[in-house]
């Protein structure tokens, strides 16, 4: 695949405005619920969805919008799902933390931390036992899920069988509350790849090339049946863990030294360095997207809710003699 | 008619599902190189390369990885070994396999089959006694089949693997070495649909699985002393087949709801309430509902038998309800 | 008297008997930085240094883990973050905690007492929604305590505490803010004790947590109609007190049993067919339960309001059943 | 500690003379459930026990008659106990797969696998935060459970708070039908512990004294507040993995290979050479175990069955009000 670098940047510069807008939403009472905010981990995501192609898998987590947008969700239909109406991506019925497109290979936004993990195994089995193609999946997870069952069942499981499986673990030192080498035994989390015979990579997690180079190799491999990949992307979370968060476990500081090194102004600086994007490119882009972004959030708020009796329907395909 | 045993019966009911639909494939502990624990994968022993897998001990992945198979397209017959064993991925199970569809807003399938043993064998104790069929009744998101003869399993277990939600399948150890005829062509049961196993007119007496043949035991005694047992297998629990019941009710006007798993907060309770709810003037005299004693399963057999039901306790009841 | 919100009463017991008791000590996710995503720890931030503790995202030893330590003298609290993900490590509870001892005949005791938020909050959606007492009525081994005011949460927090077996306590995300009297003076309410929080002729409803709260508005718009609601909260589920509800079943001679879980196979079922076994000449008409439709927690917030019950289906139910 | 290499010698014999009566016992229908053989590994529970205190902990498995044994245990409340009897250590309510006696510090043979895991890690929080001993716990388990979400879970735990937790692995190259390294990613599965940053080694599991030297080691380091380790004990299950197995997964030759290493002919002769052991202590030896074992079964088989009734006690230390 040939890497288009303002593609990249285009991609990164969605994520933050949507996620940044998002938040704003959530401030004003307009989107209901719990949002979790991937600003700043915008390069992880986007460099690894980079090498997807349509017809590759991704599970996402609670924090997935960066993970939908990158592989390539309609801003309208995620902003009209993140307000509860039923033109979005669930028709109302998943909301942020359940946000999905199966159709664009997100088999999930997840609202279980390290829920996601087995799922993405599981279709690494039908592509590599039944489908027999040269699929991928890509398992996105944060740190605090590396310390839960399924990463180390999912992993074990996707090295037996060789499967197509890129684990990609983002790092953003906490989980929640807790500062994760707290709550962490390892200062790497890729060093547990060495407990199931795979390969593990720590990259910069800010760094959208690096995180797309090693995801490239990690996705190639497995596109010729090489098996499993285990990549941490170091990161960190600028934003709370929710909106709403009063963040009381680790100060301002430590956060605004963080903001120095997020991953959008640090590309932007290396592209004009390299003349790849000027000033007047830069804004042609931030105006598509702030416009793409006013017509979505224009498409949720006209966008109706459910009718009270949506609620009875969706969770089956038969649902013949079935009692709601 | 040709004569099979519950387990012979499963397994000739999933060759020839697995020879009609390539993307079914099986998987789960000790089923490929023995045929299963209780033989009901030896017709398939050596059978459909590559499709008949044994896993780690890792039932979150086990479990949670039927999600991924069939988004991505296939149908996975996972077995969880002993329903003992489903709560080690409960949470595959009941917040991921059976919320993910309705979570999307309807968008794909789920042809999932989770099938294995349950209920008592003989001193077997407390971690592998359980029969838990009530939880996924309780539960929204999966459809429960619970049957009692060859006959029912085959016709129950076809039908569950062309359906395309997903559904749980209990078999009791019990009952896999019992015999039944199980005709050479092909028949489906549907799901819903009771069956009533024998027919009667004083008390109406509600069971499933192994509950059923205590039933027709206690039919066959009580016959003798001139009571009329009319004896309804139910199944599957989800859905269930109330009209059956009911009318049956509308006729007997006594009932006897009987099964395996606890009685307190059973299955028998919702089903009770249900009667109660839609033929209260029909009733002579108030249900009984016999299940095991509200402790775990002990070990030794005289403690054992103390706790779950046998026909004496179908028996009892039938004569109490009389002198009502 | 002084007030309390249902939080500040939760933590004001706790910190009374961790003073009294020093084995007692209490850990979970995000616990000792922020007092507790719902603040139930807030009035011991910062005390009992080392006995306050934040943990992995690791369910399966959170509250395994807790056999080990009563086992070894200790009396942990374990907080499970949200009800949800009870399934997540719901073997340690259902085949260790709830076992354990009767494997064992009966040897040492079991001091261990998982609490956390259940229910809905708002639009939180399948993942974080779900209310479960049901499943530790039904399985056996553990006491269940479901409590809807401050008074009461603290009473039975500190008879929990006290207590030598394994306890369950839920608290529902609703109720948290809730302010009510508390009396400074110590006070115990014992387990299997309902509380009549309003007494009426007419029709009795039996209710627990959110739902009592509901009855109680439901109650008091019906007396404007001259219909006199009697709403008894159970307050614990196991054991759970049959004679009282009895009693007032013999006096109204009419039911309703309103819960928040789903109403098919919920604990409503077996509390009216139990009241159907004990009282079935004293009813006039057939038990309304209230639950949930069988569906999961959709995420919009018209779609939750269809799905989880409000005091209108007790005015409903209540009418309903006058004119039987 | 002073080592006795007589005593070594002694306990493996008993534990060897147990199980090979036990399975005796069992297949002449003495014995009802499950038994699982430790013939084979008696130097792993041997070898490591000769370093605990009585004050010290373990937990088990399913295979878990060797580790009550190397603790202490009575042979014949142990025996009593498999055939179910009420002077059995758990009154014949747990059965050679729930055998347990606190008393000894053994908390609980485990129908689990994995099981084990947490409970081990809880009561190393006990030691630890509460009782501040320098009391350690041993937890056995088996490499199928090495990969279960217990195991990653646990040892990440243990290594965050540096609890007093010995992990032994007995590495027996099955995990019922299925081979090791089918299932494990890794060859040796001490390299997991790299994962945890605490120390990992691969033993001998059939040489006790490379055994003893390794946990005494880990054990001493955990007394100091040194922390877990993760001790792989290599060897191999000689029989099959329960007694009745037919053992189709594995070649008659393969087995007879490995009983050329089996650990007691192997330390015998080594004994001989050294010229601690004489032929006559052997037959002095052997013949006190056997009259031991010979006073087991006729205790078990002179001890009555319990009486009905004893299902329903020992659930709760107080059961006031519960519904049994
Ligand atoms: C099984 C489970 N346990 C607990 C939670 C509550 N929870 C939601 S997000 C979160 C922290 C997750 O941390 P991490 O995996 O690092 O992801 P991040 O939020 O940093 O992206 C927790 C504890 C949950 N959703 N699921
Ligand atoms: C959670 C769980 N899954 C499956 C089983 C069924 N089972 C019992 S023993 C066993 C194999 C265990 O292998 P290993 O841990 O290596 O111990 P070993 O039997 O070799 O001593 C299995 C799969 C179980 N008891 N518990
Ligand atoms: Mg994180
Ligand atoms: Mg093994």
């Amino acid at each position: 695949m040939d890497l288009d670098l303002l593609n990249l940047y285009e991609t990164m510069v969605k994520i933050r405005l949507f996620d940044t807008k998002a938040e704003e939403l959530f401030l004003q009472s307009k989107i209901p619920g719990f949002i979790h905010s991937y600003v700043g981990e915008e390069a992880i995501a986007t460099g690894v969805s980079a090498n997807l192609r349509p017809d590759d898998y991704i599970t996402s987590t609670h924090r997935g919008h960066g993970h939908m947008i990158a592989k390539g969700a309609d801003l309208k239909l995620m902003m009209a799902e993140l307000y509860g109406k039923r033109t979005g991506y669930c028709k109302g019925k998943g909301g942020s933390m359940h946000i999905m497109d199966f159709s664009l290979g997100v088999l999930g936004a997840n609202g279980v931390v390290g829920g996601g993990i087995p799922i993405a195994v599981g279709a690494g089995m039908a592509i590599k036992l039944i489908k027999k193609t040269d699929q991928v999946v890509v398992c996105y997870f944060g740190d605090g899920a590396s310390n839960r069952g399924t990463f180390h069942e999912g992993l074990n499981w996707a090295s037996i069988y060789k499967l197509p499986v890129i684990f990609v673990c983002e790092n953003n030192m906490y989980a929640s509350t807790a500062y994760m080498p707290e709550t962490t035994s390892v200062l790497d989390i890729s060093a547990r790849a060495s407990g199931y015979s795979i390969p593990g990579i720590t990259v910069d997690g800010n760094d959208v090339l690096a995180v797309y180079e090693a995801a490239k190799e990690a996705i190639e491999r497995a596109r010729k049946g090489g098996g499993p990949t285990l990549i941490e992307a170091k990161t960190y979370r600028l934003k709370g863990h929710f909106v709403g968060d009063p963040e009381l476990y680790r100060s301002k500081e430590e956060v605004q030294k963080f903001w120095e090194k997020e991953p959008i102004g640090r590309f932007e600086r290396k592209l004009f360095e390299e003349g790849i994007l000027s000033e007047e490119k830069k804004r042609e882009i931030w105006t598509k997207i702030e416009k793409e972004l006013e017509e979505a959030i224009r498409f949720a708020e006209e966008s109706d809710f459910p009718p009270p009796e949506d609620a009875l329907t969706d969770l089956f395909v038969d649902d013949r003699g079935y009692d709601y | 008619m040709r004569e099979l045993t519950f387990a012979e019966a499963i397994c000739e009911a999933i060759r020839e599902e697995m020879e009609r639909d390539p993307t079914i494939f099986t998987y789960g502990e000790d089923i490929a190189k023995q045929g299963g624990i209780f033989g009901t994968y030896k017709c398939i022993l050596g059978k459909f390369k590559g499709k008949i897998i044994d896993t780690p001990i890792s039932e979150e992945v086990i479990y949670g990885s039927a999600v991924g198979a069939a988004l991505a397209g296939a149908r996975p017959i996972v077995e969880f070994h002993f329903a003992d064993f489903l709560f080690t991925g409960m949470c595959s199970i009941i917040n991921q396999i059976m919320k993910i569809r309705y979570m999307s807003g309807g968008q794909g399938k789920l042809p999932i089959i989770l099938r294995g043993p349950d209920g008592v064998a003989r001193a077997a104790a407390a971690h592998h006694s359980q029969s838990i069929e009530t939880i996924f009744m309780h539960v929204p998101g999966i459809k429960v089949v619970i049957p009692s003869t060859p006959y029912d399993a085959k016709g129950l277990m076809k039908t569950a693997l062309r359906s395309d939600d997903p559904v749980i399948f209990f078999e009791h150890k019990r009952l896999y070495k019992t015999k039944g005829p199980v005709p050479e062509e092909e028949y489906l049961i549907p799901f819903g649909k009771a069956d009533i196993k024998r027919e009667g007119k004083d008390i109406t007496v509600i069971a499933t699985s192994r509950m059923v043949l205590e039933a027709l035991d206690a039919a066959a005694e009580l016959e003798k002393e001139g009571i009329s047992l009319e004896v309804i297998d139910l199944r599957t629990l989800v859905p269930w087949d109330k009209e059956t019941v009911i009318e049956s009710v509308k006729k007997t006007h006594k009932v006897i709801i009987a099964h395996e798993t606890w009685r307190r907060a059973g299955w028998g309770a919702e089903v009770a309430a249900t009667i109660y709810e839609e033929a209260f003037e029909y009733l002579d005299a108030p249900i009984k509902r016999i299940g095991a004693k509200n402790v775990p399963h002990p070990f030794s057999p005289p403690l054992e038998d103390a706790v779950i039901p046998h026909k004496e306790d179908i028996i009892e009841a039938a004569k109490e309800i009389l002198s009502f």
